[in-house]
């Protein structure tokens, strides 16, 4: 309950810097936009990383549901992983940005695109961390099932931060492209 | 401001468009039956719940037939955002009030109405699918096609109504046990107020033209002038007006729904859990305590 | 008679406490909601005091024309900081306090529901505040931006100085602390309510806090959304409130109104929520309508989300957009009636003990009448045109913020410092406060509505020698000297109460809520034995058993 | 009540329908605050416990019906109100469409600088206007935002970087109105004046033609002197004087210093004896203004002074 309203509150958080985006959307600005200089392939690849992990914890919920721990534990690996490859694809994308020398002060574009991504990374980021607690702890055989608040909270967290990404990645990449 | 273009807007163009009256046959069809049905369901018995549903019935076909449907196809933004909110928030509220409970058992004791209606009912579905609707019709590139299509614009138009029920349908279900808690239908509509709102702002304060159909549609009628100089609703103000329509009545409509559910709840008699929780042989003890 | 009452129901960890032994380290380590509610009250009254100081050397600077008592940064540093002071680091903070240490007791909790959480949450507060006034020390002092901080003044080419960077990332922790507290109040009145204690039968202060604290979920990520965007502006050089590099100037007034406004009855609701405990208390009746008094409360709380724009009318919005903030603005007025009348009604007909607690109560329910209906004048586009940004504002929301949360908060105080410290506060010099108070107030604002509507825009650190506009002035620097007198009896009067104050008792109002059914001050588990709760007065239906309340309440 | 200013004393007709909308809404507003004062009063007198009196009073929990009557009853007063509103904000300020400006006011920190397109003359912090003509006013902003405010004679209206505003602007008496900034803009935001200066028709145009003319630079005397001190110091890298090749829009155009009234933006008044006193030091006058005291000698600054007043 209490992630539930957290996760609420966070959520606002987000929407004020998808809404600035959106506000600066309709404006014309030279130089870089979303249109031409994003690859909506690519980043929908590796999103397609982040969405599975939603999965991939829910099946590590379950098989904690049936103290079934090898399962657990391996899934909470997957989580983790898939999770890293996601980050890993944002990482090569700002690089890529940046080495075409659009960063955070260049225009509303990058100011918005780089602050909302940003901040969606460090929420990952934060998820992995406590991914890995979890599977730390699960390794030393604590969560002895079949139930564990732990789990259920970081779960519901991890689909958060997934649910944030797939309107971010419909705002900055789709609409760009419709 | 709003308030009161809107005011003259409605008469003028009445005085200007008497003609404008589009009496599609597919409507009648769809209130007819709709009578229809609920006659059958309810074994033609007139009640006060009657009113309620035909009412409901005959505003849609007045805000599907009206001038508002003419002006909000051709012309003005705002008035197709009017209508939108009719047909989506009040006509479908009040058919559901008007349904009766005893019919709804029955119905809903059939096998697959039933489970149609669980899974409808189901209130994060109904959400999505009620603000959704607001959110995908209004998607700029939709919705001028949709005005370009007729097939497109009556299939909307029909899914306001459908959606609008489902929508209602966890708050103000006719069966009791299909409804939600009052806290929590409380916030099943503020975030679905918000939802709206949201769009609402979006459409408010964006740059003008958003819906390119509305920027300087053919003048069938020969009013453009008179909307455009005379009342001065450019499409930017069109588009204002449009946006906060959908936001502010749209969320006084929840508002009121919310309240109206909590007021329900507050009159309602309390249980007493005391003695569901702790022993009731301490309570007895608290002695010169009774009851009544 | 305890042995009568059913045991409380085990509804919190046992938690690692600390006795008085352990001197500081007792409360610094403390996880205890009382403890902490006390923190907070005592570090919002040190704040408290802070702002009051910056007041007073603003009205000094304006006491006369052309007057050259502070420079023009200071004055803006000063009411900069007097803003921001009073708003996060005074009312919010003490009104969450007041939560933290009541709400439990109210509901016959052992604790808040994430009691260490709780802890974590009043020190962000404590040093989220220390960030902002440290500040002060940089070498180009503290913000000087206005607690709005409108950009682009707030942006890096116009204001190159530390103390805006300082301010937001205070805020920022100050709110992610609110954030905390906020979940927690909603976590622990869902979750640990007594058995019998329904969301029904909870009092009304609890309600208050309850829809306060969504308020608190939903506004404070807004701003500290906005504050981030500020931080990355200022620090990363982005663009996001810069027009010159293609940013929108509104965009944050948009960002910050839709929080600031929330944060008006963020404000303001808990305060109501303290008048509608002691009312009823003083009048020895149930509060009237509570239905309607809660009701209402959410439809405030709904309401005020959607209305941040009359704080803009003069961007230029135009005129559509403008009618509609008019109109949802004036709505608002209406549930807030409400709550007036079923307050006015409550006393109606009761037997009334003026004790100070009931002299603040009543006084306030005049104030806040004033400060509101002014509210619903300036809600109107056209009015708001000519006064906004004039001095008519400044005593609206006076008029609000001080003759409305501040005059709660002094009831709240002499009505809950028996229970909080076991001793009764003194009569003699709560009525000299209370009068004191009252003169000083009227006196310092009032006039400025005047002031206002003839032109004398705000936030100037100094101003023409127009007709009358100087003893108008001189006449407010006088009252805000009586005000700060009057604040300084207050704390006597603390002080003298703790030492030999009379001893309170259990229940020295004779009131009827739950946190009176334990000793004050309260130990350290709350309650030994929580009396039944079969309607919204336990007390009350203990003392009189043949008339109890819930079978009358059904009538709402 | 007229030297009270501001709303007191309405000088145009929008403020006059303003004023208007304010006693509506301040009466209402005094009339409800009479009621709840009066029922307090009362029970004040009547309700309070007299001493040794320990019987509780009737416990009353409330009534559906009150409710009603004092929700719906200010339903309706609001509704009265906002249709109130609505009508002056028709009035008040009417849609601009498409029209050109008559009058560009663009915000500095902490100065106005004025156009008038269809004259081409530029000035600054003082705003000549014909009595009863409506002038459509444009407003911009080059730093952050200011608020244009005239009390007596209009709206407030924002100054917002990349957010043109417009507003209409009309005298009814011919007079000088005081106006200031009203949105916080920084340090000086309090000495950020402007006036007013509404004429008769033919006055105003009189001033109109006799701004258009380029002054020319005097070539002899203390004037002389001033001017080419005025090239050689750093003057003209702010400012701007037609005629010479001072072009600058940092500071305000000083063609025709010597016709205004007052001195950075309202600071003092233009006297040559001011003008010299704050060429001497300006931060002593506007302490944080742009204008750095350029340590002049006194004979310098006599000169300038004099190059200043025989711009005609």
């Amino acid at each position: 309950m209490m992630v539930g309203f957290f996760v609420a509150s966070e959520s606002f958080f987000f929407l004020m810097l998808i809404l600035a985006y959106v506000n600066f959307h309709g404006s014309q600005v030279d130089g870089p936009t979303a249109v031409n200089s994003l690859n909506p392939i690519v980043t929908g690849i590796f999103s397609l990383f982040l969405l599975a992990s939603s999965f991939t914890i829910w099946l590590a919920g379950k098989s904690l549901k049936n103290k079934n721990h090898r399962m657990l534990k391996f899934w909470l690996l997957v989580t983790i992983l898939f999770g890293a490859i996601f980050i890993f694809g944002q990482g090569i994308e700002w690089a890529g940005l940046i080495e075409k020398n659009i960063t955070i002060s260049r225009n509303v574009f990058g100011t918005t695109f780089f602050s909302l991504t940003g901040f969606h990374g460090f929420h990952v980021c934060v998820g992995l961390i406590m991914l890995s607690i979890l599977l730390g702890l699960a390794l030393f055989g604590d969560f002895k099932g079949p139930k564990s608040d732990a789990v259920e909270c970081v779960s519901i967290y991890w689909h958060f931060v997934d649910g944030v990404w797939i309107v971010v990645f419909s705002v900055i990449y789709l609409w760009a492209f419709l | 401001m709003g308030v009161f273009i809107k005011g003259e807007k409605e008469m003028s163009i009445i005085q200007l468009l008497t003609s404008s009256w589009t009496l599609e046959p597919w409507v009648l069809v769809f209130a007819l039956v709709l009578m229809a049905g609920y006659g059958l369901a309810t074994g033609f018995r007139f009640r006060g719940k009657t009113v309620i549903f035909s009412t409901g019935v005959i505003i849609m076909l007045l805000s599907v037939v009206s001038p508002l449907d003419y002006l909000g196809r051709h012309y003005l933004f705002s008035a197709h955002m009017a209508q939108h909110i009719l047909l989506l928030l009040i006509v479908p509220l009040l058919l559901l009030l008007g349904i009766p409970e005893s019919a709804t058992q029955k119905a809903l004791n059939i096998k697959p109405i039933g489970a149609v209606m669980k899974a409808l009912g189901n209130p994060i579905i109904a959400w999505f699918l009620g603000v959704g609707s607001m959110w995908v019709w209004h998607m700029p590139s939709l919705h001028n096609v949709v005005l370009q299509n007729d097939d497109l614009y009556i299939a909307q138009q029909i899914s306001f109504v459908i959606i609008g029920m489902i929508f209602w349908w966890p708050v103000f279900a006719p069966v009791e046990d299909r409804r939600l808690s009052p806290l929590a239908s409380t916030l099943y509509l503020a975030s679905a107020c918000l939802g709206c709102t949201i769009l609402g702002i979006i459409i408010t304060f964006a740059s003008a033209g958003l819906y390119s159909a509305y920027v300087n549609p053919a003048d069938t009628a020969g009013i453009l002038p008179y909307l455009r100089n005379d009342l001065c609703i450019t499409p930017g103000v069109d588009q204002q007006i449009g946006g906060l329509t959908m936001w502010v009545p749209g969320c006084l409509i929840y508002l009121t729904a919310s309240m109206i559910t909590i007021a329900k709840w507050y009159a309602s008699p309390e249980a007493d859990e005391l003695t569901a929780h702790s022993g009731g042989s301490v309570l007895a003890e608290a002695g010169s305590y009774k009851r009544k | 008679m305890s042995s009568r009452f059913p045991l409380v129901p085990e509804n919190a960890e046992s938690l690692p406490t600390l006795n008085e032994s352990e001197g500081m380290l007792s409360w610094v380590a403390s996880i205890d909601h009382k403890q902490i509610g006390i923190m907070y009250l005592i570090c919002t009254a040190v704040f408290f005091f802070i702002g009051g100081i910056e007041a007073l050397l603003m009205r000094v600077q304006l006491a006369q024309p052309e007057n050259h008592f502070l420079s023009p940064e200071v004055y803006n540093q000063m009411f900069t900081m007097h803003g921001t002071t009073m708003i996060f680091l005074v009312a919010m903070p003490f009104l969450i306090g007041a939560g933290v240490y009541l709400v439990p007791l109210m509901i016959g909790a052992r604790d808040m529901a994430f009691p260490r959480l709780n802890a974590l949450s009043f020190w962000l507060f404590l040093f989220g505040g220390i960030l902002v006034y440290y500040s002060f020390l940089t070498q180009s002092g503290a913000s000087d931006v206005g607690w709005f901080a409108y950009s682009p003044l707030s942006e890096k080419p116009f204001s190159l100085n530390k103390g805006p960077t300082y301010w937001a990332l205070g805020l920022l922790a100050a709110g992610i602390g609110s954030i905390a507290s906020g979940l927690n109040n909603i976590i622990t009145i869902f979750t640990l309510r007594t058995p019998g204690m329904t969301l029904r039968r909870v009092p009304l202060f609890v309600w208050m806090i309850l829809v306060t604290s969504f308020l608190i979920i939903i506004a404070m990520p807004i701003i500290g959304s906005a504050f981030a965007m500020m931080l990355i502006d200022r620090l990363l050089g982005a663009a996001f409130f810069t027009p010159a590099h293609g940013g929108s100037a509104i965009l944050w007034q948009h960002f910050f109104w839709g929080f600031g406004h929330p944060e008006v009855y963020i404000l303001v609701l808990p305060a109501f929520g303290i008048i509608s405990e002691v009312i009823p208390v003083f009048s020895r009746k149930p509060i009237y309508g509570y239905a309607f008094v809660a009701g209402s409360t959410v439809a405030i709380g709904l309401l005020s989300f959607g209305v941040w724009a009359h704080h803009m009318f003069a961007v230029g919005l135009g005129n559509v957009a403008n009618a509609f903030f008019a109109l949802v603005s004036m709505l608002i007025a209406v549930p807030t009636g409400i709550k007036i009348f079923n307050w006015v009604a409550t006393m109606w007909g009761g037997k009334i003990h003026f004790a100070t607690p009931m002299l603040f109560a009543t006084a306030f329910i005049i104030e806040f009448v004033i400060g509101g209906l002014t509210g619903v004048a300036i809600a109107s586009a056209p009015l708001d045109w000519t006064v906004t940004d004039s001095y008519f504002i400044v005593a609206h929301f006076h008029y609000t913020i001080f003759g409305g949360t501040v005059f709660a908060i002094f009831a709240g105080i002499y009505y809950w410092f028996p229970k909080i410290t076991g001793r009764m506060m003194s009569e003699t010099l709560g009525k000299w406060h209370f009068w004191l108070t009252i003169v000083g107030f009227n006196m310092t604002f009032f006039i400025q509505h005047f002031l206002g509507v003839m032109g004398m825009p705000r936030r100037t650190y100094t101003y023409h020698d127009l007709p009358y506009w100087g003893s108008m002035n001189l006449l407010s620097t006088i009252g805000a000297f009586i005000l700060a007198i009057s604040v300084i009896v207050f704390i006597l009067n603390v002080i003298v109460s703790l030492r030999k104050g009379n001893v309170a008792g259990d229940n020295p109002w004779n009131a009827w809520t739950l946190e009176w059914a334990t000793s004050s001050p309260p130990p350290v588990h709350n309650f030994d034995l929580v009396p039944p709760v079969r309607g919204r007065r336990p007390l009350w239906d203990l003392a009189h058993p043949d008339m109890p309340d819930e079978p009358n309440a059904k009538i709402v | 009540m007229e030297n009270l200013g501001g709303l007191f004393n309405p000088s145009s007709p929008q403020l006059e329908t303003m004023a208007g909308l304010t006693y509506y809404m301040i009466g209402v507003a005094v009339i409800i605050l009479a009621i709840i004062v009066i029922a307090v009063t009362i029970i004040i007198i009547r309700f309070r416990k007299k001493p040794g009196d320990d019987v509780e009073p009737y416990q009353e929990f409330g009534s559906l019906k009150l409710e009603v009557v004092w929700t719906i009853i200010p339903l309706g007063i609001v509704a009265v109100l906002f249709l109130l509103t609505c009508n002056t904000m028709r009035a008040v300020s009417p849609p601009a469409g498409d029209k050109e400006a008559d009058l560009v006011v663009i915000g500095h920190q902490w100065w106005w600088e004025l156009r008038y397109p269809k004259y081409g003359i530029i000035t600054a912090n003082e705003v000549h206007l014909p009595v009863g003509k409506n002038l459509l006013v444009r407003l911009e902003s080059i730093d952050v935002i200011h608020d244009f405010w005239v009390p007596e004679l209009a709206r407030k209206m924002d100054l917002v970087p990349g957010h043109p505003n417009y507003m209409w602007l009309i005298a009814s008496e011919p007079g000088v109105y005081l106006g200031a900034c009203a949105e916080f803009c920084g340090d000086q935001h309090a000495n950020m004046r402007i006036r007013i200066i509404a004429q008769e028709e033919d006055e105003f145009n009189e001033w109109v033609k006799q701004q258009q003319v380029i002054p020319s630079t005097p070539t002899s005397g203390q004037a002389a002197e001033g001017a080419q001190l005025f090239q050689d110091m750093a003057c003209m890298n702010c400012h701007t004087i037609f005629g010479t090749p001072a072009a600058a829009r940092v500071g305000p155009n000083l063609t025709h210093l010597s016709d205004r009234q007052t001195i950075g933006a309202g600071v003092l008044t233009n006297t040559p004896e001011n003008l010299t006193k704050w060429l001497t030091n300006p931060q002593k006058y506007k302490p944080g203004a742009y204008m750095p005291n350029m340590k002049l000698s006194n004979s310098e600054v006599k000169s300038i002074v004099a190059y200043l007043e025989a711009l005609k």
